[in-house]
């Protein structure tokens, strides 16, 4: 999970990670509306495949990819089966097991298969979103789109020092694990409570620190962003010609059955 | 920016922890503009908290803090801070942006100085400490060295007259203890900016330091040039440091093997010269190369 | 649409086949968080709105107590991380290899409080939804009222409730965590349900949904309030004091 | 415990992290039994990494780990933890219990060990690290050397046979180093304990460690005894780090001043007799003291 939980490729310079991060959440954003609007499974699956396709063209390991997808990927299997059985209708295969008979209807099915596309789809959009686009960006923008202040300021701390939590955890981890702390249910329970107890005194100390840190360099209440360069003519032109694109597609085969 | 007079001193400050640590008693300490001050002292001594009380962040119990003059607690927040920066030990703790450029950019801002006034300041920093390549860069992806360079230049785009670091040296590898040692030298010297550091490391401090306070427990022990301080070999032990390698060793002849030194040197140049003067000149080989490294 | 065959013709086998799945399929049973793409629209919508106004209210508390205690952005900012911390490490429980996580949420409503914790809880999921694909942007509405507003209120409710009836502060703290696990689940259920019934009644397929998360949901929540009752004592023995500090204008500092 | 023979050992071992930085690259790496190894080099050099292989905290993408001549991964866990110990650089990051005694209990209570058992390995261990005194003492009361000390009872509570040290002096002053290294020499020796310590402080290693692994970039530059290691100051360079300061000074008057130095001495001993044979002794006054410090 630790190392999972990485956003390397989301600094690497590439094609869209130069796009204006504005521009690439509105883009996204309209493709996820898009898919989870339609009725037709095509779209969805066509979305998937287009960002699976840039994610990997980007030279983003197939395996990170895979990693990433499988949490979804089980949640669809898992809700596929269920909407499948659970719909009523017309019944198209029995399958005996035990007591029970499955009964899978051909309006459950369709049902599944729509809900497993747009998972998909949505599910790729926002993992290519967030491998071309730092979280700093991200929240520099949300700013932008006038998230209110202190919320932003609350998600960059926390994002900052995630990470060296994350490695304190680690660390503590291991440490207990090498002194056998991990053996058996009880004891890693106990652990792992003492990890949580001591990441969130050691948070305490760190906020008492940074607090320090900054009014040391006048923080009066409040962090000051920076003004996001301007919305150049290219970014607004490039944003509107894929949403006119995305809504024609929905328009033309996203609400098709 | 360059002044004459006292930057910043204590009189008689004393300060106790709330569980009663007395973490520094009676501490008389002056920097004058633009020399390079060491506090010299082991671990737990005091330096620290000695730093704090001199940006404000402690009131001591006891005594008086005066910055440029003026008593510390008469400062409005913004002018203190344009006139003292700190420099935490652990970089960490001061760099709480997600990048480079944005965490340079917090002080600056909080002045609330013009956009592009900013952006000049971001750069000048960054060049100050030979980072302007790192701007964009995350900071959770630098390394430890570059993190604390980076918290250097946090500070400076204050333009602080006095910067005080808080053991700046600490887990780098010799090289970048080096390149820190310099990077420090060369803002006192070129830019005039007054540079107090806490450290317990001995050795580069003779090249670097104007004048050395030695503490311990929280009491100034000695305070004076490195000379001064490293000649009293039983002081620097009562404050549980060493002497610097190669005033250990020509001290360790001179005490233990009776060769006539007068003047313990501090540096490896100074020993250099020292011993070139005792070898009988006609044993020397003619030098491989006459280059100066 | 025979509802009363359903109990007997095909829930029972629908709740084999995905409990089963879920026992062979470790991620799922860390389903905690609504996946993209699941809601249809106007669910997402309509979560979002429901979750907005605690939002404004944890911002407004943010606001009002950092004009007080000038500290106490940056405490929320790391308290905040250490929780998005504790909520990413997986459960160490060596059976059918689950690898579930704790919410974390019962912990951060004793520390900070629970309108806090909404906000605080909104950044994690979208933070887990970026980097993890964990949750999504549009199911962000429902999580944040499953995880944040249901969790948070809950876990603080019976903290506090608990103290009053003077339970010592770790059983509560265990009641808190045990109590806020189920409770998001029990929304978690909730959502999944009213958005995908289709033409099944909304009652049969949140009973389905529930059950559904049972196995798992049951022991880890047992599990995520031993974790919090642990983690509660382990501060209370290392720094006495603090989380009552935390709550108070002026401390933090202790 | 003494044993002879191959401790522990990596055979081309390499690791990259999962965004592609290669941190170890074909690393073979050997201790005998009884050895006191360090690991020398610069920041992010790759010693971390190379640790947590050694203690399958880390899986080798390529490679090979062997302790006590068996694979790594055939071993359990209790078996493995009872073989190799691992002190981490930050002590805070591995002590978590409350008080001294109860966190070095930890570990054997973990193996299931009776309570006197228990009771028995804590004060051996404390009387190890001479920390007997601190046993009832809450932790965030020590000082950082206190708690560097007590992480290493911690680790020989589980009573490994190799004891691995990530950094143990980094943030010590000189006395609380000097302490340390001289503790690590005497478990070494008298307990017949391998260690391996992974540093980046080269001045006090030639003193204690029996062969040195330089590394520069996850790679092995050379291995050898101090002296092999430290008599190619090009190589030193090339790994960012630099020589003792001792050897610095006799290397500078040999180079540069052309005086006669075959060997270029490491430690403060050695230099002191390799100057004596310069200096004529008629150049020597009688010595105020015969004191062997
Ligand atoms: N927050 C605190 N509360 C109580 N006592 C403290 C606190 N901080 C420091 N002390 C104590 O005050 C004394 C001086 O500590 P200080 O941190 O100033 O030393 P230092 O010289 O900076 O040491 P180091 O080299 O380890 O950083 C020590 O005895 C320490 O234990
Ligand atoms: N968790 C991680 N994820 C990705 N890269 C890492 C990680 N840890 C270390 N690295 C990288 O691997 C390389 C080796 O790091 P390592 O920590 O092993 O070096 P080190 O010699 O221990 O350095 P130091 O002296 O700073 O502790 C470095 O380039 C570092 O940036
Ligand atoms: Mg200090
Ligand atoms: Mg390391």
């Amino acid at each position: 999970m630790f190392s999972l939980f990485s956003d390397f490729f989301a600094c690497r310079d590439n094609l869209l990670s130069r796009v204006d991060p504005r521009a690439k959440l509105v883009v996204a954003t309209a493709m996820i509306l898009c898919v989870i609007l339609s009725t037709n499974p095509a779209l969805p699956f066509l979305v998937f495949l287009t960002c699976v396709a840039a994610t990997l063209a980007l030279r983003i390991p197939a395996r990170l990819v895979a990693l990433r997808l499988v949490a979804p990927m089980g949640i669809v299997v898992a809700l596929a089966l269920l909407q499948s059985f659970m719909a009523g209708g017309t019944p198209v295969c029995t399958i005996p097991i035990g007591p029970w008979r499955f009964t899978a209807t051909h309006e459950g099915i369709r049902t599944a298969v729509l809900t497993a596309s747009r998972v998909c789809g949505a599910v790729s959009v926002v993992l290519l979103l967030s491998l071309v686009t730092p979280a700093h960006r991200i929240f520099h923008s949300l700013r932008w789109f006038r998230v209110p202040q202190g919320w932003v300021e609350i998600a960059m701390l926390m994002y900052r020092y995630t990470f060296q939590l994350l490695d304190l955890t680690a660390d503590l981890t291991a440490a207990q694990q090498l002194r056998m702390g991990y053996a058996g249910v009880r004891r890693s329970l106990a652990s792992m409570g003492t990890v949580c107890g001591t990441v969130i005194i050691r948070s305490v100390d760190q906020a008492v620190h940074t607090h320090e840190a900054m009014v040391l360099r006048g923080y009066q209440r409040e962090i000051p962003f920076g003004p996001m360069p301007p919305v150049t003519a290219c970014a607004c032109g490039g944003t509107a010609l894929t949403v006119a694109a995305l809504l024609l597609l929905y328009v033309a085969i996203g609400r098709v059955g | 920016m360059k002044r004459e007079g006292i930057a910043i001193e204590t009189a008689g400050v004393s300060f106790a922890y709330q569980e009663g640590t007395l973490a520094l008693a009676d501490v008389h300490f002056r920097a004058n503009y633009g020399e390079f001050i060491a506090m010299l002292a082991s671990n737990g001594s005091g330096k620290t908290t000695l730093i704090k009380t001199l940006v404000r962040l402690l009131k001591p119990q006891k005594g008086t803090v005066r910055v440029a003059g003026r008593e510390i607690g008469g400062y409005s927040q913004a002018e203190l801070y344009q006139t003292v920066g700190l420099v935490f030990q652990n970089p960490n703790d001061q760099i709480f942006s997600a990048t480079v450029g944005e965490d340079v950019a917090f002080g600056p801002r909080n002045l609330g100085l013009s956009e592009t006034e900013v952006q000049q300041r971001i750069t000048d920093a960054l060049e100050a400490v030979a980072a302007g390549h790192l701007r964009e860069r995350a900071i959770h992806h630098l390394s430890f060295g570059e993190q604390k360079r980076v918290a250097i230049a946090g500070v400076l785009a204050m333009k602080p007259s006095i910067l005080i670091l808080d053991e700046p040296t600490a887990g780098l590898d010799p090289a970048g203890e080096g390149m820190i040692m310099r990077l420090l030298h060369r803002l006192n010297r070129q830019q005039g900016i007054t540079v107090i550091l806490a450290t317990h490391s001995v050795d580069l401090l003779p090249l670097f330091a104007d004048r050395i306070y030695l503490l311990s427990r929280g009491r100034v022990l000695r305070e004076g040039p490195a000379r001064e301080i490293f000649c009293d070999r039983d002081l620097i032990a009562q404050a549980s440091l060493r002497l610097p390698y190669v005033s250990h060793l020509l001290d360790d002849l001179n005490r233990l093997d009776g060769v006539p030194i007068e003047d313990v040197p501090l540096t490896l140049g100074e020993a250099r010269v020292q011993l070139l003067k005792l070898i009988p000149d006609e044993l020397l080989v003619k030098p491989p190369r006459e280059e100066k490294r | 649409m025979n509802h009363d065959g359903l109990g007997t013709t095909r829930l029972g086998p629908a709740l084999f086949a995905t409990a089963a799945l879920l026992l062979c399929c470790p991620p799922t049973a860390s389903a905690m968080h609504i996946s993209e793409g699941i809601l249809p629209a106007p669910w997402a919508g309509l979560w979002f709105a429901l979750s907005v106004p605690f939002l404004i209210w944890g911002l407004r508390d943010l606001r009002v107590r950092s004009e007080k205690e000038p500290m106490f952005k940056s405490l929320v900012g790391l308290v905040g991380a250490a929780v998005f911390v504790i909520s990413c490490m997986p459960i160490p429980v060596p059976t059918a290899g689950t690898c579930s996580h704790p919410c974390g949420t019962g912990m951060a409503a004793i520390l900070i409080g629970p309108s806090l914790t909404v906000v605080i809880t909104s950044i994690a999921l979208l933070l887990q939804a970026l980097f993890l694909a964990h949750g999504g942007l549009t199911t962000l509405g429902a999580d944040i009222v499953s995880m944040g507003v249901a969790g948070a209120f809950v876990g603080y409710g019976v903290f506090r409730l608990a103290t009053a009836l003077g339970v010592p502060r770790w059983p509560a703290a265990f009641l808190a965590g045990l109590l806020s696990d189920w409770a998001t689940y029990a929304v978690t259920s909730f959502e999944l349900a009213s958005a995908l019934h289709g033409s099944a009644s909304v009652g049969h397929t949140f009973v389905a949904v529930a059950i559904l998360f049972c196995p798992t949901q049951i022991p880890l929540g047992i599990l995520e309030g031993l974790i919090t009752a642990a983690a509660c004592r382990f501060i209370e023995t290392r720094r006495p004091g603090l989380i009552a500090s935390l709550k108070q204008p002026g401390g933090g500092a202790a």
